[in-house]
């Protein structure tokens, strides 16, 4: 049993509203110091130990993400 | 309420858990007097359909990314097979999803711009008439027909889009002013529909299929498309 | 699934007989003192912690409807005969189904669900959302629309900016997956909802009238089935105070007394659970495999249970160990308690539950059978062989305590009433009317709802003929019939404060004349009664006098009230929200193609026809309100055999193809409808006021922003108009030429008043939700 | 100037339907070895100096996340 992390981000060059709209909320909420923001996904996993390493890349790969518009990195923990 | 002609056309349409919107798209096949084929997910026959529809809705919820989960069901590996040789697909909304994930068409369809569902009848201006699906319009044509979803935007890399408008493969566009019609989620280039190379493989964001009868829909615009499949049948 | 005793203090029933003296925390769980002496009459011991959590959610006022039981039952007192042949279910099951003919069923109701979406906006909404659409599954209907009733502080309130887009977004993430199109409700705006928002859900659902189901559970040996999501530890933070300390520590539970305590009582929907659980549902229905069927919902399996023995001739035996757990280490009282949404209880003979279990596989939902009816005449329920409820099933579910609480007209009444509107300074000059005519249009009660309904699928399953922005709503009930369904739900509760009697009827009006104004014959009448405290003898008298004023209407109409819902103890501190009965009004139309529709320019020459007297009638009235913030008089005149004589012109009109438009006269008057029939139509049109000579600024105002009811503006074919203006005379139907359809211009020209563009009146209309929630 | 990232993931107790979901198309497309999935948030935040720990906490509690169900985790990166 291991716990695996993954984080899933939209490529820096393709418009992510959800950010933008997040940005624009913290500078009227009086947070000037954010200067930018981008939203993307957050996968925690329960793997047991069977699952390689070149698994968990065609998990995030083919299924967590999506390749043509995001990037991903995946984080195994120490459980 | 049939057409009484029977084509004896057979148009597959494929229902996943959370789709939607399959009733609807047997409707207008039906309206054109084809034979609407309810396929299932979980099998991997077409039942020697002539051509697949993938409707609307939130297969499996949609709660990863619009399609993504879809694009793994096991009919969808015949459907992609089965295009690749010609069969005559068409993806309406997150049919349109389901097909990027799939990678029978290119880019994808993200979270639309003003971050909310819309509902709203849509202007589109179909932008090549020489396709399977679209034949029956008049090149130029604006139609009107529902829309309605909340994750429409398409996105594409620029070369892609560039291929695309460059082979006159985007299908339909979003037109009219602000803020009641025009671009209604940040696609590029007021994209709302594309195709593949040769035309068989279509798919896009707003509904014909809720277009076919003005009872029920804005007009009756959407039924050119199910009616410019059900030629290119029976020309074969 | 852990080792469960060692792991959960299981209190069983012989524990509860050998100390009859420990210490419950009964209050905590929101029993009064002899009502849990009650529960000691009627078990003849303390209750066990898994039964005391059933009773204190079952006698809660939610489920119990101990204040508003002794009123309600005044619905039965006044509904005929005549008017109950038409109803196949009423008052006491999940919902009304009324006959509509050609073998058709419906089956209709709205729910509230105020609090949780106060709490969590987007999540409560779309729970309630969820609670609703089971309940209509569980008549053995297919859903075939929703709608949803919503009600805010001011606008411009931080709070609202909070509130509303959550629970628009819940409303419409949850039905627009459910593939449910939205066809109609209503959004009001008022100081007394700032703290107590009101988000009421409603749901219309069809079936062949021989498919009827009800929460019935007869037949001993039968099994009980459970299935949908699995239970968690979902909304169960009332009852988390009996979490006894001995608990095991479970990380993944969340679990430990101390965590549970902090449970938050917030539920999360899963549409895309219940699209399946619907299709599977409709396909175990279709296949005939249940013998009974109750939604989960409010009070989880304790309800569901319960209500399932009572109605049955026997008893019933659970095995809550067979219930399949999300969070590791619950307790009975947990399981019990449990609001996990997404989940269905069914009886099936034993010969069909392997069939049962194929249909639910297919549609990949968990299914297991947690029970059995048994001849005991008892509510058994065993956890891993121990047994931890056991009761008379009914003293659970029905035989709840009932109150006669106090009531008192309150003594700020009267003054109230007196404090009329005639004193209010009106509008002088033609400048101030124009000034007055954006002021109105764009004013968060009147302006348009598109930002809203927007966001709301009205499309799916393509059998929508009418929705927003249409006075009702319209459903074919199936591709291959044209019988058409209609609703509409109103409530002006300002009216109600000013007499909740009147107030009551006026929403009913107001719903019927909707309905009528589409071209439907009304049929049936559901109710959502709003109210604050019960335990404050004034929100008491609004109740009652609400309830007694739509019963003596229904009775006028002719048209009995099906079912209903209610929520008290809306109140934000002290202060009770206004009273706000929600009141639906289901219609039918036999041929869905002659229904009426709302926008002007449909025909080459229409004229404009008022229906209905206008009287200067400005209590309650929504100009009060935006101009001089002002709540006080009466509200308008009530007239249902008005309302009565109004609908048959309508339906009549609207079966003989005599009107090409028609729009319902309610807040905001004539001017409202006028602009709106235009907008809609994107036609413009000539307004010529029915006065003798020009119009002082007087009375065209008086006659443009009037809330007299029983009025509606249609639009008459020329070639119709001699045939429909001699129907209203020979049916003496007080109606007035007020002008004519002008397609040729995008302009509205009121005589003596003024020309205003439709571009000026869209932006008005349009601009103002956009322009506070973005 | 820094870099912040956010992870925001729905409380233990309550229901995840999008792990859910997950989960059930990682068991049809051959990861059994996957038991357990929660799908949360990830946010990058490029953040100026003057932006304390606290104000983090804010901006997580009151905008990136909804207390009411979700809990979230702040790391800075190395910049
Ligand atoms: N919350 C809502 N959800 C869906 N439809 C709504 C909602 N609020 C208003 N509508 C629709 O917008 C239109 C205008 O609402 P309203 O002015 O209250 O109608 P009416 O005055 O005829 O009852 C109606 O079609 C109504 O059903
Ligand atoms: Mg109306």
């Amino acid at each position: 049993m291991a716990r695996v992390e993954v984080a899933v981000v939209i490529k820096s060059e393709i418009l992510d509203p959800q950010g933008k709209a997040i940005l624009g909320a913290l500078g009227r909420t009086g947070h000037p110091g954010i200067t930018q923001v981008r939203q993307g996904k957050h996968f925690d996993l329960e793997v047991d130990d069977s699952v390689t390493d070149e698994e968990l890349e065609v998990i995030a790969s083919s299924l967590l993400a999506n390749p043509v518009i995001e990037t991903w990195e995946i984080r195994r923990l120490p459980s | 309420m049939t057409s009484s002609v029977n084509t004896g056309a057979r148009i597959g349409v494929i229902t996943f858990p959370g789709t939607l919107d399959d009733v609807d798209a047997a409707r207008a096949v039906r309206y054109t007097g084809a034979e609407a084929v309810p396929l299932w997910h979980a099998d991997d026959s077409l039942q020697g359909v002539d051509a697949v529809i993938v409707p609307g809705g939130f297969s499996y919820g949609d709660y990863l990314r619009a399609g993504a989960i879809s694009a793994h069901a096991t009919i969808m590996r015949t459907v992609i097979d089965e295009a690749r040789k010609g069969l005559p697909v068409l993806g309406i909304c997150n049919g349109f999803q389901i097909l990027t994930e799939a990678g029978l068409l290119p880019g994808v369809v993200m979270r639309n711009s003003g971050l909310k569902f819309k509902c709203r009848d849509q202007w589109l201006r179909v932008e090549n008439t020489n396709t399977v699906w679209t034949s029956r319009y008049e090149p130029g044509a604006e139609i009107l027909v529902p829309l309605k979803n909340a994750e429409g935007r398409y996105v594409a890399l620029p070369e892609t889009v560039a291929e695309l408008e460059g082979e006159g493969r985007v299908l339909f566009r979003y037109v009219g002013d602000q803020p009641r019609q025009g671009n209604p989620n940040g696609s590029l280039n007021d994209i709302a529909g594309i195709c593949s190379a040769d035309g068989r493989v279509a798919a896009l964001m707003p509904h014909p299929e809720h277009a076919i009868d003005a009872l029920t829909g804005p007009t009756d615009d959407g039924l050119g498309m199910f009616l410019s499949l059900v030629d290119s049948l029976l020309k074969v | 699934m852990t080792t469960p005793l060692d792991s959960v203090c299981v209190d069983t029933v012989t524990a509860a007989a050998a100390t009859p003296e420990t210490v419950q925390p009964y209050r905590e769980l929101g029993l009064k003192d002899d009502e849990y002496a009650q529960i000691r009459e009627i078990l003849g011991r303390r209750p066990t912690e898994a039964e005391l959590a059933m009773y204190s959610v079952m006698w809660s006022e939610h489920c119990s409807y101990k204040s508003s039981k002794v009123h309600l039952a005044y619905f039965g007192k006044t509904t005929t005969e005549e008017m109950r042949s038409k109803m196949l279910a009423g008052i006491g099951e999940n919902a009304g189904v009324v006959d509509i003919g050609d073998g058709w069923a419906v089956t209709f109701k709205v729910e509230s669900h105020n609090h949780p979406s106060y709490v969590e906006p987007y999540q409560g909404a779309a729970t309630g959302v969820g609670g609703i659409v089971r309940d209509i599954l569980a008549m053995g209907a297919r859903p075939v629309a929703v709608m949803d009733q919503l009600r805010f502080g001011p606008a411009d309130a931080p709070d609202t900016a909070r509130v509303l887009p959550g629970i628009v977004s819940g409303v419409g993430g949850y039905g627009n997956s459910l593939g449910l199109p939205n066809i109609g409700g209503e959004v009001f705006f008022d100081a007394s909802f700032a703290g107590n928002p009101l988000v009421n859900a409603g749901c219309i659902g069809v079936l062949r009238s021989a498919d009827m189901y009800t929460a019935h559970a007869s037949g001993a040996g039968n099994k009980v089935i459970l299935y949908g999501s699995r239970t968690g530890l979902d909304g169960i933070g009332g009852v988390s105070v009996l979490a006894s300390d001995t608990f095991s520590d479970d990380g993944n539970a969340g679990a430990g007394s101390n965590s549970r305590r902090k449970l938050p009582s917030v539920q999360v929907g899963d549409p895309f659970a219940e699209k399946v659980l619907i299709e599977c549902t409709l396909e175990v229905f279709a296949n005939d495999l249940v013998v009974g069927i109750q939604d989960l919902g409010g009070a989880g399996l304790s309800c569901a249970t319960s209500e399932l023995a009572s109605a049955g001739d026997g008893g019933m035996h659970i095995w809550l160990d067979q219930v399949p757990l999300r969070a590791t280490g619950m307790s009975p009282a947990e399981i019990l308690s449990s609001e996990s949404q997404e989940r269905m209880c069914a009886v099936v003979t034993p010969d069909k539950v392997e069939d049962f279990l194929q249909v639910c596989q297919k549609w990949d939902v968990q299914a297991d059978v947690i029970g059995e009816v048994t001849e005991t005449g008892r509510l058994v329920i065993t956890f891993y062989d121990e047994v931890v409820v056991d009761v008379p099933p009914r003293t659970v579910a029905h035989d709840g305590p009932v109150y006669r609480r106090p009531i008192q007209r309150p003594s700020t009444q009267d003054a109230l009433q007196a404090n009329t509107p005639d004193s209010l300074r009106r509008p002088q000059t033609l400048e101030e009317l124009r000034e007055t005519v954006f002021t109105m249009i764009s004013s968060p009660n009147l302006c348009s709802r598109a930002w809203i309904t927007d966001q709301y699928d009205r499309y799916v399953r393509g059998n929508t003929v009418l929705s927003q922005p249409s006075d009702s709503g319209l459903i074919r009930v199936s591709d291959d019939s044209n019988l058409g369904v209609s609703m509409s739900t109103d409530c002006n509760s300002r009216y109600t404060m000013l007499d909740p009697y009147a107030g009551a009827q006026l929403a009913l009006a107001e719903a019927y004349r909707n309905v009528v104004t589409g071209g439907a014959v009304p049929k049936a009448v559901t109710d959502c009664l709003n109210f604050g405290s019960p335990e404050d003898p004034g929100v008491m008298w609004q109740l009652s006098e609400a309830i007694h004023g739509l019963a003596d209407g229904c009775a006028v109409l002719g048209i009995p009230v099906t079912g209903g819902n209610v929520s008290l103890y809306n109140q934000t501190g002290g202060t009770a929200i206004l009273p706000s009965p929600v009141i639906g009004v289901l219609g039918v139309i036999d041929d869905v193609r002659r229904r009426t529709i709302t926008g002007i320019g449909q025909e080459a020459g229409e004229t404009l026809i008022l229906l209905g007297e206008t009287r200067d009638e400005f209590g309650g009235s929504e100009w009060a309100s935006v101009v001089h913030d002002h709540l006080g008089g009466m509200p308008p005149r009530v007239d249902l055999e008005a309302e009565r004589l109004l609908g048959e012109i309508l339906i009549a009109g609207s079966r003989d193809g005599m009107i090409s438009a028609a729009h319902d006269l309610s807040e905001g008057g004539l001017l409202q409808a006028m602009v709106e029939m235009c907008l809609v139509g994107e036609t413009g049109a000539r307004l010529v006021l029915p006065t003798n000579g020009p119009a002082s600024v007087a009375d065209a105002f008086s006659l443009l922003f009037s809330e007299s009811t029983a009025r509606v503006l249609v639009a008459v074919p020329r070639s119709e108009e001699l045939r429909f203006t001699e129907m209203c005379l020979a049916r003496m139907q007080p109606m007035a030429r007020v002008g004519v359809v002008d397609p040729e211009e995008q302009t509205l020209d009121i005589q003596d008043v003024g020309v205003f563009t439709l571009e000026e009146l869209r932006e008005a209309w349009e601009g103002t939700l956009p322009k506070l929630f973005g």
